[in-house]
């Protein structure tokens, strides 16, 4: 299974460098073109494991909207690039030791352990007709479909918040408001006030 | 054949990067929210690959939330953003210091 | 795969109740307008939580079944904490009224993403899963964001907004990587079938205690303690009085929950993995909240430390892993719960449009201002301190009782003294409030200056901290009743 | 009447004097006042005179009156013991107590406080009177430091004057001195003997002679001369013995008639009395005695030498008082306890009568106390004159004046004693004698006789005393003069105290009855030593006036010393009033405020505010540092497991 | 009336602080006659119902009596247990008594804030009584802390200049000593299989390293309250600070807390290690003595000295405990209530001046006599007996503790005793300092003498004083047979 592996360790020497390049990278939409490229190639390596469903939704929903919204706020926002290097450097050395550390420390779990020489079984195992999709969403919509309407109102809170929050009625704009203008009286412009003499108290 | 530890590996190594993306950021905060959907990626991936050497699908009914997830974070994070930018006039890591001791 | 019956769906009935009037609110707050904001959602609102309330004790000591295929547990212990939650939850709302609707956060939706978040809190305590989980954790978590930046013009709002959402990210991924770790191991996700894995792996493997470890990193960071706290200060202080009030007190109830579910239902048989971290961080929350707490003169942020050593002691009664230790932790979180409320209560109800009375210096003289609410936020202080005779004690109480009876005395012994140092922030604000006198300057709330009706259910709330007295046993009992099936012995 | 009663009322009448006098003095007026107050104290007498009939007719009492409490298995009483000791103290203290307070009503006319100070003079009497009527430990404590309570009271009756309320705390915290031996004694007795009553004890103690105690270094004690000294630490203090001397003369800024009363006739007696007392206690210890000789020698040769240079008329008084209660003390040393009793009793009446006299003195000088005005006077005060001199006679100890025998009886018992110390003390008594005349008579030329040194407006306005004054002289007079002649026979053949003390005193080869004394005096020493002495007196302040002058000049070293009266006062305020504020204020500033509270208490909470400041720093404002710190705890959490 | 008699301490603990909430709320300053009237009749009552505990009390046992236990959190076994034996009853007769007074000495000093004062007061009478009547571990320190707020407020509030310092300090010294205290209850309640019944805890057996744990966690408790050198520095703040009837109670009932909890507690749950300990307490508490007179000597604040006092007569109670000896402890206790009246009737004194020209400097005065013959009566006479003189209560305690000692160990009693050389100096030189001497300061020449008010608290008190000091065989007789079988008990060792 050589093709496999050229493939994943292509996808994967991708994935890594192309997500380093997402947190160092100066521009943000560099960065986040990069981390298309990075979703892109996890779908990939996604593909070698059998899910194809979720390496197309990622593609889909990723690459197609997130990335795309990433792009727009980027876009809208439109952020002094030049500003954004200071005191990257000072920290470099401590970032990358605990970095290091712990990717080394992550690593030598993987390796040792239940996960320690465990090959993966042989693709296949499944039929023709098999459809990861119609499997997935099976079990979505039975075993799971409590998580699923949960997901449903995650989603839901989602739109809530992004649209309260965003969505502005500028206070200071002035709208007109004819109907009202229109059926204006002599009352509501004049009040008369019976103002009694007060004498005036001086400290 | 590719063991399952490599699978891990790049998962890992996915962890460490968005870590320290998160914390070695001195720009601005979209790259943060970047570096969390590579956090969300990377355990991702761990579950896309035991869920393959399982032969269990939950996992893979696990990545399909967390994307749902993602994605609503990813919203409701931008909005954040321009809430904050909004009010700040910057989204610099470092000028979000008023609140402290 | 098992067909679903009435009987599952009952048992997440007040998740759909709530979630149902929640959308029905946000649609009719969409058409009612009235000159007051939200003058048909506030009522709605709190009706679906009083009667959500109601509805979550139906079946309480029934006993425990596992329905929706393992989703959901429902147990006596969900039902108590879910009813709490809603009625805690009505409380803040309460509370909050009128402090949110000087600051234009009275909108719809901000009742609205309160009830969403209700949900994802029970949903969180009724989790059997670890998607139920996740999921639950992520949508309070999203309520809580937008909540927080719901104070549009406010730059700390938006900040602590910010702060709460790239760090409480940070923990959920972690939590993530744990749980697909746990996943890999034992080939599962349901904490059942978690803890029924005991048998096939080592004590001692790696991936394990790392599992373990994130996992409880990502708790750890939900409850507040140390060193996962970096976010408890700033979003308290940055957020609108009323959104703190909401997110310190009623969640402490949910990840309690999740705390027991994960902790004791999934991983109780490796509770050596994770006892010592449990007692490191409880031990470092409390030194540090109670140290830091003192250097604070905003008296949102001294809560803030104060939540933070509050959260160590729950945790001192939690790992011990024993059955009292989970009953004490748990009554903690609920007196807890009481007691923050009343005191984010008294500063509400000192707020006033344009002043925050957040201040510290703003209790000066309050007992000459305004004696009654004075002698609440006493009350609550002590409570807070766990003076006797006030529930906050009898919270510390079994919490001690249950780490000395584990054996951990020397432990119990540093927590005390580090609680002598803590008691002495509370007392500044006792201090603050009787001995000192007014201040030139500092706008001055007479006795009226809030809701009447405000004034009953604070007293309710503070007084009931020192009335449940004699009637304390029976708390902690039904408490006890309810973890029956938790715990070592 | 019971008995009981009777000894009840006693006391009692005092008490209720005092109280009258006392509470209700400003709503009855002053003459009520003194008259309840004489009333009660002439009641006391009149009873006690009855009482002591009674005694002599053999009937002695011993019982309590009420339980005053009960604790470990001990009963503390309060209760009288009724025999001829008893019985004598409580004449003479009745006795000098009714005349100092008919003294009084001249002697106080003017002053202000004149009820108060009847109130205090009959309180003082009830409670000498529960001390030598006690029948217990406890009871005798409660008297013993009542007399002092109100000793300090009266010696600063006049609380506006700096030096009299300085005296009044010295006097008190001297005598505590003594008290905490006395308690320490009375301690002592409980635990060993069980008990605090004297019957008992005494009863007891033979049985307990050999028993002994650890003491430091190994050293062992009798129990019984332990508790010995302890209580004779006591009577150190109340009856000023060297050195817890120095309170006794300064008490003199009292008003005189409480000098005469308690300075010199009653009070300062207490020791003998405690220690004649306890005869059965001390007669097994010959330690204890020794010690008592020695210090009662001391307290006679010492006092007498400073005596010489006083030139204060009450102070000369109170030196020689001082010396005097040194005589007893010696007769106490030498076993020779009712001689000690004796000499107690005589000293009462003429030391009271000079002081009285020197009292009238003050009077008719306008309040002017120093001798060196003086003189003369003796034309003017014929009455006072006359007692005084009687009054000098009978200290002086020439036959047949009461001090005579008192006296001599005390130079022939030290003589003839046989206790370690008692060579010294013959030797300190006979000089003792010389120094006693010329001093008592120095008072007499330089007040009473040669020119007058006053000024002339007080010399204008010198008359003699008033009734009230002289009555109580001429009263006191004749027991200076008669009780010695009347009670030596009875004192030593044992028959006046029978076995209230144990037996001893003069050796029976001596002719110690009245007429024998009489008729042996003029070949024995301290008869011509008294006689050197008035001689001396007279040749040095009569015969030839510049002479002290000279003296003075020529033994400058030594004058000094005796002025200083060799720098007790001066080491006390040094060493023990300075000392110890000084001490306080090092352990206050040092002790309490840096150590303990500078340091322990505010110091833990500065280090705790000092890490709260610091540790808030930790919470920078800025996210990066936040998510760092989790993930290091992560970091941290994954390196213990991997590498533990 | 038997239903009376069962559920007398309950009223005794309940019916002052019912009083004191019913003072609390009259409310404003408007109302303040009421809310002295009301406390007044309250602290009346609750001393009228005190009454029966002293006559109706069996002095032939020393069994609990007026014995009242239910079950309260049955999930801890935590009971309502109370009752008294022969060293609670006359403190609780104290407690009564003194508050009274001190209801009657604040009557016109408080001004403001009136309800609030009278009210914490009562309510800590009530928590006080329940010191002394809690059997229950958990109800005991449940009274024991709660007493700790009114104090807190009443030192807070009402106090002199320094006051927050004060009251903070005097809340922390003493929350440290009790969390202690709690955590050995937690302990013993673990080890007694599940009981928090002081009673049951007194015949547990402990080993030796346990009961020296315990024992040094009860010491920190009650060494704090009592106090005891070196932890005794928040009491002269406390009391220096306090109003005048807050220094009262300070002085006269709470400082008692901490020598029954010697009694009740540390001692008898373990003997031996108080045994093991007893040489450590016997010099803490002869360095009371006489290190802490010296310090006194040097004070020139009246309360201060006063305070230091305290803190040197309360080291001849423990000293009286810790020698294990049947007259020492009953001294001890005598002590402690002879105290109560002699150190309250002197804050009371200096409340008297304070009053009326706000200095507690000794300084500021000097010749009061002149101006104040009848105030001077009194402050001589309690001065004579705080110095201990006989004849007043302060002798008892101090001739018994002395005694009992003796017998004992001769040099403690011997360092003891020096008590009465440096007490009566520092009480003498404050008493000529203030009382006597020449006026120097022209207000003191305008001051007017005590009202009728004053006059009579004082006599009461006095006649206190008097009355132990004269015949205090009753009291002796209540709290004999308890004292026997407590020391009887201390004399078995649990090893």
């Amino acid at each position: 299974m050589a093709f496999l592996q050229i493939v994943f360790y292509v996808f994967s020497t991708v994935l890594v460098v192309s997500s380093t390049l997402v947190v160092t990278v100066r521009n943000p939409v560099r960065a986040a073109l990069f981390l298309v490229l990075a979703f892109f190639s996890a779908a990939c390596l996604w593909l070698t494991l059998e899910a194809e469903f979720l390496a197309i939704t990622l593609v889909l929903v990723y690459v197609g909207a997130v990335m795309v919204l990433f792009l727009f706020v980027i876009m809208m926002l439109d952020i002094d690039i030049a500003q954004m290097r200071a005191g990257f450097a000072n920290y470099l050395p401590l970032g990358l030791i605990v970095a290091i550390i712990m990717a080394g420390e992550l690593a030598l779990v993987m390796l040792s352990g239940e996960f320690g020489d465990v090959e993966l079984p042989r693709p296949s195992g499944h039929g023709a007709d098999y459809s990861n999709t119609a499997a997935l969403g099976k079990l979505v919509y039975t075993d799971y479909v409590y998580t699923f309407e949960l997901a449903a109102v995650i989603l839901l809170v989602a739109i809530i918040a992004a649209i309260s929050l965003t969505l502005r009625r500028r206070p200071e704009t002035r709208y007109q408001a004819p109907e009202e203008q229109v059926k204006v009286r002599k009352e509501d412009r004049i009040r008369i006030v019976k103002l009694p003499p007060r004498p005036e108290r001086r400290s | 054949m590719i063991p399952l530890s490599h699978y891990l590996i790049v998962g890992a190594l996915l962890f460490a990067i968005s870590v320290v993306g998160i914390f070695l950021n001195r720009k601005n905060l979209v790259i943060i929210l970047m570096a969390i959907e590579l956090l969300l990626l990377a355990a991702n991936m761990n579950f896309v690959a035991f869920s393959h050497y399982l032969g269990n699908l939950s996992g893979q009914v696990f990545v399909f939330f967390v994307l749902t997830v993602a994605a609503a974070e990813a919203a409701i994070g931008l909005a954040i953003l321009i809430v904050l930018f909004r009010t700040r006039g910057s989204i610099n890591v470092q000028d979000l210091d008023r609140l402290k001791g | 795969m098992t067909g679903l019956s009435t009987h599952d769906f009952w048992a997440v009935a007040p998740e759909i109740y709530v979630a149902t009037l929640a959308c029905v609110i946000l649609v009719i707050d969409l058409y009612v307008r009235s000159v007051r904001p939200c003058a048909a959602a506030y009522p709605l609102t709190i009706a679906t939580l009083v009667s959500a309330g109601f509805l979550c004790l139906d079946g309480l000591f029934e006993p425990t079944e596992t329905v929706l295929n393992g989703l959901v547990v429902r147990d006596s212990v969900s039902a108590i904490l879910k009813s709490g939650t809603c009625f805690g939850t009505a409380a803040v709302l309460f509370y909050a009224r009128d402090y949110a609707a000087a600051r234009g956060l009275w909108r719809g939706e901000y009742l609205v993403l309160t009830l969403f978040g209700v949900v994802g809190m029970m949903a969180m305590i009724g989790a059997a899963h670890l998607l139920t989980l996740y999921v639950g954790i992520e949508l309070l978590a999203l309520c809580l964001y937008g909540m927080i930046a719901m104070e549009r013009d406010s730059v700390r709002a938006a900040e602590a907004a910010m702060k709460y959402f790239i760090l409480g990210a940070l923990a959920s991924g972690v939590l993530l990587y744990g749980m697909s770790l746990l996943y890999g191991l034992t080939g599962s996700l349901s904490l059942q079938a978690v803890s029924g894995a005991t048998g096939t792996l080592e004590v001692n493997s790696l991936p394990l205690m790392l599992a373990i470890s994130m996992l409880v990193v990502g708790l750890l960071f939900k409850l507040g303690a140390v060193p996962f706290h970096m976010w408890v200060p700033d979003v308290y202080d940055g957020s609108a009085t009323s959104t703190t009030l909401y997110l310190s007190a009623v969640p402490k109830l949910a990840a309690f929950a999740i705390l027991l579910r994960l902790l004791s239902t999934g991983l109780g048989e490796w509770i050596a993995i994770w006892q010592d971290m449990l007692l490191v961080a409880a031990l470092g929350s409390i030194a540090l909240g109670n140290v830091v707490a003192i250097a604070q003169s905003n008296i949102k942020r001294m809560l803030a430390y104060s939540t933070i050593s509050n959260m160590g002691f729950l945790l001192l009664g939690f790992f011990a892993g024993t059955h009292a230790g989970y009953s004490a932790a748990m009554v903690y979180a609920v007196i807890y719960m009481v007691t923050t409320v009343a005191a984010f209560g008294v500063i509400l109800a000192l707020s006033r449009s344009g002043f925050e009375s957040s201040d510290l210096n703003d209790f000066k003289g309050l007992n000459r201002r305004n004696p009654w609410l004075a002698l609440l936020m006493l009350i609550v202080m002590f409570s807070l301190a766990g003076i006797p005779p006030t529930a906050g004690f009898f919270a510390k109480l079994m919490v001690l009782q249950a780490a000395v009876d584990a054996g951990f005395v020397a432990v119990v012994v540093a927590s005390v003294i580090l609680a002598v140092i803590g008691a002495f922030y509370y007392l500044r604000i006792v201090k603050l409030m009787y001995f000192d006198e007014v201040e030139e300057g500092v706008l001055t709330v007479s006795a009226h200056g809030y809701r009447r009706s405000m004034r009953w259910v604070l007293t309710v709330n503070a007084i009931g901290l020192i009335a449940v007295t004699p009637w304390i046993g029976n708390v902690m009992d039904l408490i006890g009743r309810s973890l029956m099936g938790f715990g070592l012995s | 009447m019971s008995r009981e009663l009777l000894y009840l009322l006693i006391p009692l009448s005092c008490l209720a004097a005092a109280l009258v006098a006392g509470f209700l003095g400003s709503r009855i007026g002053r003459a009520n006042a003194h008259r309840a107050a004489i009333g009660g104290v002439g009641l006391a007498f009149v009873l006690s005179c009855a009482v002591a009939w009674d005694v002599f007719a053999g009937n002695h009492f011993n019982g309590a009156v009420y339980t005053w409490a009960i604790s470990g298995g001990t009963h503390f009483e309060i209760g009288f013991l009724i025999d001829p000791l008893s019985a004598v103290m409580m004449v003479i203290v009745t006795f000098v107590s009714l005349m100092v307070h008919i003294y009084t009503i001249g002697y106080m006319a003017e002053d202000p406080g004149y009820t108060r100070f009847f109130s205090y003079i009959a309180l003082f009497t009830f409670a000498m009177l529960m001390l030598v009527m006690s029948n217990n430990f406890l009871q005798l404590f409660f008297g013993w430091e009542a007399v002092g309570l109100v000793s300090y009271l009266l010696i600063g009756f006049w609380y506006e004057r700096e030096s009299a309320i300085r005296a009044n705390m010295k006097a008190f915290l001297v005598n505590r001195v003594g008290d905490f031996g006395f308690l320490l004694g009375i301690g002592a007795v409980l635990a060993l003997f069980g008990s605090l009553d004297y019957q008992s004890v005494f009863d007891a103690a033979p049985a307990f002679a050999d028993r002994t105690a650890q003491g430091p270094f190994g050293s062992e004690w009798h129990w019984l001369t332990l508790i010995c000294l302890l209580l004779f630490v006591g009577a150190m203090g109340k009856s000023a013995q060297v050195p817890l001397h120095v309170w006794l003369p300064d008490s003199m800024e009292g008003p005189t008639p409480i000098s005469a009363l308690i300075h010199a006739a009653t009070m300062v007696t207490a020791g003998i009395f405690l220690v004649a007392r306890m005869s059965p206690l001390f007669e097994l210890s010959l330690t204890a005695l020794s010690v008592v000789l020695s210090v009662g020698a001391l307290t006679a040769l010492l006092m007498a030498f400073v005596a010489l240079v006083q030139t204060d008329i009450k102070r000369v008084v109170a030196y020689s008082t001082l010396s005097q209660l040194g005589y007893m003390t010696v007769a106490l040393g030498a076993s020779a306890y009712s001689v000690a009793i004796f000499h107690l009793a005589t000293h009462a009446f003429f030391k009271a009568l000079l002081f009285l006299a020197a009292g009238s003195v003050i009077i008719a000088m306008h309040h002017e106390q120093d001798m060196r005005r003086m003189g003369g006077l003796r034309k003017v005060m014929p009455v006072t004159y006359v007692t005084c001199v009687i009054g000098s006679l009978a200290l002086a100890g020439i036959p047949p004046f009461a001090g005579f025998f008192s006296k001599d009886a005390i130079i022939e018992a030290v003589h003839y004693s046989a206790t370690p110390g008692a060579e010294f003390a013959y030797v300190a008594v006979l000089i003792g004698v010389v120094l006693t005349a010329f001093y008592s008579f120095r008072l007499v030329f330089m007040t009473f006789h040669g020119q007058g040194r006053m000024d002339s407006t007080t010399r204008e306005h010198l008359h003699e005393s008033p009734g009230v004054v002289t009555f109580p002289l001429i009263a006191l007079a004749v027991p200076s003069l008669l009780a010695g002649l009347l009670l030596v026979n009875v004192t030593m053949d044992g028959s006046l105290f029978g076995n209230s003390i144990v037996p001893g005193g003069a050796p029976e080869a001596l002719d110690m009855t009245a007429r024998g004394m009489l008729a042996h005096a003029p070949f024995s020493a301290p008869f011509w030593l008294a006689i050197l002495g008035i001689a001396g007196a007279w040749v040095c302040y009569l015969w030839k006036p510049e002479l002290p002058g000279k003296v003075v000049q020529q033994w400058g070293g030594i004058y000094r010393v005796l002025d200083k009266k060799y720098g007790f006062d001066e080491f006390y305020q040094r060493a023990f009033a300075d000392g110890a504020r000084g001490l306080g204020e090092v352990l206050s500033e040092w002790g309490d405020r840096r150590l303990i509270d500078g340091w322990l208490v505010n110091g833990a909470a500065r280090v705790v505010a000092r890490t709260a400041s610091v540790v808030r720093h930790v919470q920078s404002g800025l996210v990066y540092h936040y998510a760092f710190v989790m993930i290091i705890g992560l970091v941290a959490l994954m390196s213990w497991f991997l590498f533990r | 009336m038997n239903l009376f008699n069962e559920h007398l301490l309950s009223l005794l603990i309940w019916f002052p602080v019912v009083g004191g909430i019913l003072v609390l709320a009259t409310g404003g300053d408007r109302q303040a006659m009421a809310a002295r009237w009301l406390a007044l009749v309250f602290s009346v009552v609750t001393f009228v119902l005190s009454v029966p505990l002293w006559t109706g009390f069996n002095r032939s046992t020393a069994d609990m009596q007026f014995v009242e236990r239910s079950p309260w959190i049955e999930r801890f076994h935590i009971e309502y247990f109370l009752g008294v034996d022969g060293i609670s009853v006359p403190l609780v007769l104290l407690t009564t008594i003194l508050t009274i007074v001190v209801v009657v000495a604040g009557w016109k000093v408080i001004q403001t804030r009136v309800a609030q004062y009278f009210a914490a007061f009562l309510i800590m009478e009530g928590l006080m009584i329940g010191v002394f009547c809690a059997l229950d571990g958990i109800l005991f320190y449940l009274f024991w802390e709660a007493m700790l707020i009114p104090m807190f407020l009443i030192v807070g509030v009402w106090g002199g200049p320094n006051r927050v310092y004060a009251a903070i300090k005097f809340f922390l010294y003493t929350l440290l000593g009790s969390l202690l205290m709690l955590v050995a209850l937690l302990y013993l309640y673990q080890v007694s299989e599940r009981s928090f019944d002081l009673l049951a805890f007194h015949h547990l057996p402990l080993t030796g390293g346990v009961q020296t744990l315990i024992f040094l966690a009860f010491f920190a408790a009650f060494a704090v309250k009592i106090p005891m050198v070196p932890v005794h520095t928040w009491l002269p703040d406390a009391h220096v600070e306090a109003p005048t009837g807050g220094s009262v109670i300070l002085a006269a009932i709470t400082l008692k807390m901490g020598a029954y909890g010697f009694l009740r507690i540390a001692m008898p749950i373990a003997p031996d290690a108080a045994h093991q300990f007893a040489p450590l307490v016997v010099g803490l508490s002869l360095l009371a003595v006489v290190y802490i007179a010296l310090i006194a000597l040097m004070q020139q604040d009246m309360k201060k000295l006063i305070a230091y006092s305290s803190i040197s007569h309360m080291g001849f109670v423990t000293l009286g405990l810790f020698v294990f000896e049947t007259r020492a402890m009953e001294g001890a206790i005598v002590q402690m209530i002879s105290h109560g009246f002699v150190s309250g009737a002197l804050f009371l004194c200096v409340g008297v001046l304070y009053d009326r020209l706000h200095s507690r400097e000794i300084a500021t005065y000097g010749g009061v006599m002149k101006v104040m013959p009848v105030f001077a009566f009194f402050m001589v006479f309690f001065a004579m007996a705080n110095a201990g003189l006989p004849g007043t209560s302060g002798f008892v305690g101090e001739f018994l503790v002395i005694l009992g000692t003796f017998s004992v160990n001769a040099w403690y009693a011997a360092i003891a005793a020096l008590t009465l050389i440096v007490g009566a100096a520092y009480t003498l030189w404050m008493v000529k300092r203030v009382v006597f001497g020449e006026i120097n300061n022209p207000k003191v020449s305008e001051l007017k003498d005590l009202d009728r008010r004053e006059f009579g608290v004082l006599l009461g008190m006095a006649l206190g004083v008097l009355i132990i000091g004269i015949w205090p065989a009753p009291l002796l007789d209540v709290m004999r047979v308890s004292v026997d079988q407590l020391l009887t008990h201390l004399a078995v060792s649990k090893l």
